[in-house]
């Protein structure tokens, strides 16, 4: 008989690294114990998907790898603390050792987006899915044209990856531009103020050979589509990511699909115009 | 050879007057046996049913709950509220098989140093002479849960 | 006028006026010998009202459906004198009100249903005591008498046996009126009280907090056991849990809409003859 | 001429089979105690029972199934992998609709990922199937494109004979031609007249269902909640469903050592797809039903070119609330008519 292979059984990780990002969010850096495990992972992992992290007693829980496809040694995650398993994911230290299962998923279609202007809109936590992309271009810069990031989130607190929007605020070929909900600035804030939609608006980049990526809330996600189909996007040039609950992440357990369509297989990346075609009562 | 049976018993006690009665009783050089396990809680109106069956799904051999006298409740009546649960959750849980032996009741004061001693030595010989919760372990067994590292 | 027709023509009326929104009833089910609950508003689909003694159900927990209340408008059921008590209960643990409940009274005797008097859970104390008087009288059924008679390794492995069927699809809990909690606590991970798995320690551990829960608030109207599809005798633990509280505290649930519930009051001079 | 086998040889079969080393399952017991279960003799199953209580799909897919062992240390964790029980089964008198639920189920378990949970058990069991000869009020197969006697998802299939004495055998894969040959000194060449199988009539068109839900503007059709506004959310029907195969990834255990387990769960429930923010993408008990139907008529054909469904009826025979597939089907296919005839 052929040896038994689990696909439930999850990879064991050692945190390398450690970083709280805004009042309950917090980023880990896990690193491969098994080589055979990071070699699967190396050669199956793209920007866009995502893996089930888990801590052994807890139980396991769906993000994406935010980390890019073009540092494909480790697995970054950054996450929200709120259930029983990302309690136990944030309270986990540097060494400990807690379990992926992954990369499952579709992925973000790069090299579609080669020679192309690239618009990234990202709000809160869902900023993750939207830096894997990020890094993915940032890191063959070359191959894109110009690359704007408009991230905005409730208060200066909440914003998540601060040093690395300094690095992009910094760069001369990304444009950067950050805002927070009215209320939520700071005394020193030198950023814009007010929600993702208008000030993209008012940012006005140009749909004229462009992609966007944009991931966030569904309240957020909803006013921006409205926005970027004012500045001229078309449906099938906005990609945007998907999340549900799920338990296994391979299409079997039965809980993620929107209609017909299974998160976990066919998503979570999809075109505005793939979600449009969902049932929105599913949402 | 095989080890003699050492029951292992949890008592859920309250931190005011029967968690007090064990620290008299150990300050007092009183001897009693070591198989207690001792989970201290403010008071035994915070004692849930739900954990005698946390303690009996881990392999408790019998659990313990005890407090406050009556009238001498530090919250003034959680203990009588701990006593109607536990007079039902006693009864079902001998309607269910579970033999009396194995879940007991008692108010022990923090005065009552040498009664928790006795009863301590008391339900460890009443467990140790009907021996391992054999049934529940079975099924606690049939579940196929690993024993500690 | 049968008490079907003339239940027909009430509820038509309190639709037709306007004084309910909806009435909860009985229709006709798949097979002939099947009941099931509907939900009329409409006073023409009133016909469609069925009350024989096949009208088991205990349909009081309907009315927590999420928002139904919330407009403040009456509705209309079909209530037996446990459907009454449930809404006693219900009103005293702050879930309804009953003032917004019309009742549709009736009793089932043998294979005979008869009419009760009253419009509202305070009109039917009458009926309530004399359930209360015959219940303290009531001897446990046989099984139960058997069970009492086993000693305790014997009735382990009853109920071992009994649990080992549940299949966990929670049918006992999801048909209880009174199981009205959002979260059920097995549902609840933090902690993790009771195993959600469906071993047979899972199933006992299920089945022993959920009587446990009941106790004292269970108006024994059946709806769990004819609800589980393995026909595990759910029965015995509320009838146990409720012999108990009604002898060790005189408690019977669902006397009227102010009865303390038997598990947040208590007596200083409760028994106690357990505790050492 | 054909193969039988005589009632009065099966237990020299069962026998036969054990000898080998193989596990002879058959359904046992009455009503709501039945089930499949090990048995020795012929006489301790039940060939008379309409279909058992719980299904073929619990020997397959346990309703709880520990997956992996865990100890973790101070600085390592060490896990035990639970392997499915591999032993060989003889799965002896499964009806028509609980064997052919298998066949479709294999699909899904095969999407990509393959889940040796699964396949394992299907590998080493050999399922005979006896035609029914009587149906009940609730049975339904034919109208899902099966019938009583349908082979999906068989090893072999039993033909009653009319006197009851026996069965006209046919083996239908390899599996069953090898378990055939394993007792085939029990076997006897004749020609013995079979039973009609059972007239199971056709409760709904299946083809203007499909159409019906296929139809985007039904999906927020006032319909669903209608349906189910009875619906209490309990699992039985899902339970109970031979085709449902929903399921929860639960750890067992503490922080030191426990199980990671597959528990069936199930679409009806609130918390299925409750997100942990609160947020539930199907809020209502409408919603929840309509995805049960839609997964079986439109969903799973979709990916698979098969209906999730084989007309056991179990879920109208055990509901609670008197509701069913049957009868939502029916309906739907009554409003596809109505449409198209305007």
């Amino acid at each position: 008989m052929t040896p038994f292979e689990n696909i439930y059984r999850p990879a064991i990780m050692k945190i390398a690294e450690t970083r709280d990002e805004a009042p309950g969010v917090r980023t880990l850096r896990l690193e491969f114990q098994d080589p055979a495990d990071l070699q699967r992972f190396r050669e199956s992992y793209r920007t866009g998907m995502f893996g089930l992290y888990g801590v052994y007693g807890e139980g396991e829980s769906t993000f994406c790898v935010a980390s890019p496809e073009t540092r494909n040694d480790y697995v970054e995650c950054t996450f929200r603390r709120s259930g029983r398993v990302t309690t136990a994911l944030a309270s986990a230290e540097k060494g400990d050792l807690v379990t992926f299962r992954g990369p499952y998923g579709n992925r973000f279609p790069i090299e579609e987006f080669h020679g192309k202007n690239l618009l990234f809109i990202a709000g809160g936590i869902a900023l993750p899915p939207t830096r894997s992309v990020i890094w993915s271009c940032l890191d063959q810069r070359d191959r894109f044209g110009k690359v704007t990031i408009v991230y905005g989130a409730r208060t200066v607190a909440d914003l998540v990856y601060k040093e690395e929007l300094e690095e992009w605020g910094r760069r001369e070929d990304v444009e950067l531009v950050l805002t927070v909900d009215p209320g939520g600035e700071s005394p020193d804030w030198k950023h814009r103020v007010g929600f993702v939609p208008s000030v993209l608006e008012e940012a006005a980049p140009s749909a004229g050979n462009c992609v966007a990526v944009l991931c966030g809330p569904p309240i957020m996600i909803k006013f921006t589509l409205a926005s970027l189909k004012k500045l001229g996007f078309e449906e099938e040039n906005v990609y945007t990511t998907l999340e549900n609950r799920m338990k296994c992440g391979i299409g079997k357990c039965g809980r993620c699909n929107v209609g017909s369509v299974y998160i976990c297989k066919e998503g979570p990346v999809f075109t505005a115009a793939e979600v449009a075609a969902m049932p929105p009562g599913e949402l | 050879m095989s080890e003699p049976f050492e029951p292992k018993i949890v008592a859920f006690v309250c931190t005011y007057c029967t968690y007090a009665g064990a620290d008299l009783a150990g300050t007092s050089r009183l001897k009693y046996p070591s198989n207690v396990r001792i989970v201290r809680l403010p008071c035994t109106g915070r004692i849930s049913p739900m954990f005698i069956l946390k303690a009996l799904q881990k392999g408790a051999d019998g659990v313990l709950v005890s407090g406050c006298h009556p009238g001498d409740c530090h919250f003034d009546h959680g203990n009588y509220h701990a006593r109607r649960r536990w007079t039902v959750f006693n009864s079902l849980l001998q309607f269910a098989g579970v033999p009396e032996e194995r879940v007991r009741f008692s108010w022990i004061s923090a005065a009552e140093g040498r009664k928790f001693a006795e009863l301590i030595s008391e339900i460890t010989e009443d467990i140790r002479r009907i021996g391992p919760f054999e049934q529940y372990h079975a099924l606690i067994a049939e579940t196929g849960s690993p024993a500690p590292l | 006028m049968s008490l079907q027709e003339h239940y027909r023509s009430q509820a038509r009326e309190l639709l037709a006026a306007g004084a309910v929104k909806m009435v909860v009833g009985y229709a006709e089910g798949t097979t002939p010998e099947r009941r099931r609950p509907v939900f009329i508003t409409e006073p023409e689909e009133c016909s469609r009202l069925v009350l024989d003694a096949r009208c088991r159900t205990n349909l009081a927990g309907y009315l927590l459906r999420e928002g139904l209340l919330s407009d403040g408008r009456e509705i209309a059921v079909y209530l037996s004198t446990e459907g009454v008590r449930t809404i006693n209960i219900l009103a005293a643990e702050s879930q309804l009100s009953s003032a917004q409940v019309r009742i549709l009274g009736f009793e089932i005797d043998r294979d005979e249903v008869k009419a009760m008097e009253g419009k509202r859970a305070a009109d039917f104390s009458e009926a309530i005591l004399a359930h209360k008087e015959r219940r303290k009288k009531q001897a446990p059924d046989e099984l139960a008498a058997k069970l009492e008679a086993m000693n305790a390794a014997e009735r382990f492995t009853f109920w071992q046996g009994e649990f080992s069927r549940c299949i966990k699809c929670y049918a006992c809990r999801q048909a209880c009126p009174m199981c009205w909690c959002r979260r059920c606590v097995v549902d609840n991970n933090q902690p993790q009280w009771v195993n959600t798995s469906s071993h047979t320690l899972g199933n006992l551990e299920w089945n022993l907090v959920r009587a446990f829960h009941l106790a004292g608030r269970c108006v024994e109207c059946g709806n769990c056991g004819r609800a589980c599809p393995v026909d595990i005798p759910l029965h015995l633990l509320n009838r146990k849990m409720t012999g108990e509280v009604l002898e060790a505290f005189d408690h019977y649930p669902g006397m009227d809409e102010h009865q303390e519930p038997a598990l947040a009051s208590f007596r200083k001079d409760d028994p106690e003859t357990f505790i050492l | 001429m054909a193969t039988l086998l005589y009632l009065e040889s099966l237990s020299d079969c069962f026998a036969s089979w054990r000898k080998e080393g193989l596990t002879v399952l058959a359904p046992v017991g009455e009503g709501a105690l039945s089930g499949f279960r090990e048995v020795e003799r012929a006489e301790e199953a039940n060939f008379d029972l309409l279909i058992t209580r719980t299904t073929l799909k619990e020997l397959f897919f346990p309703r709880t199934e520990p997956m992996l062992g865990y100890r973790i240390g101070k600085r390592e964790i060490e896990t035990e992998e639970f392997m499915p029980p591999v032993e060989g089964r003889i799965i002896f008198g499964a009806r028509a609709c609980d064997s052919a639920a298998m066949a479709i189920d294999d699909a899904l378990f095969d999407w990509d990922y393959h889940d040796e949970y699964w396949f394992r058990r299907r590998e080493s069991s050999v399922v005979f199937t006896i035609a029914c000869r009587e149906p009940d009020e609730f049975c339904m197969c034919t109208s899902l494109g099966l019938s009583p006697d349908s082979a999906k998802g068989s090893d072999v299939l039993l033909r009653p004979l009319e006197a009851g004495n026996g069965w006209q055998v046919e083996p239908v894969t390899d599996r069953g031609h090898k378990a055939l040959s394993s007792i085939e000194q029990h076997l006897r060449e004749g020609s013995g007249a079979t039973a009609a199988p059972a007239e199971v009539p056709v409760k709904f068109d299946l083809e203007a269902c499909r159409s019906w839900l296929a139809n985007k503007e039904n999906f927020e059709s006032p319909f669903w909640r209608e349906i189910s506004e009875r619906c209490i959310g309990c699992g039985s029907c899902t339970y109970l469903c031979p085709t449902c195969h929903c399921f929860d990834i639960q750890d067992e255990g503490d922080t030191y050592q426990g199980i990671r387990r597959k528990n069936w769960d199930s679409c009806s429930f609130q918390l299925f797809t409750m997100h942990t923010s609160g947020h539930n993408p199907r809020a209502t008990q409408g919603a929840r039903w309509r995805q049960r139907i839609m997964h079986k008529f439109n969903y799973y054909g979709g990916k698979f070119d098969v209906d999730s469904c084989t007309g056991c009826g179990r879920c109208t025979r055990e509901c609670p609330v008197d509701m069913g597939v049957t009868e939502t089907l029916q309906t739907i296919a009554a409003k596809q008519k109505q449409s198209e005839r305007t």
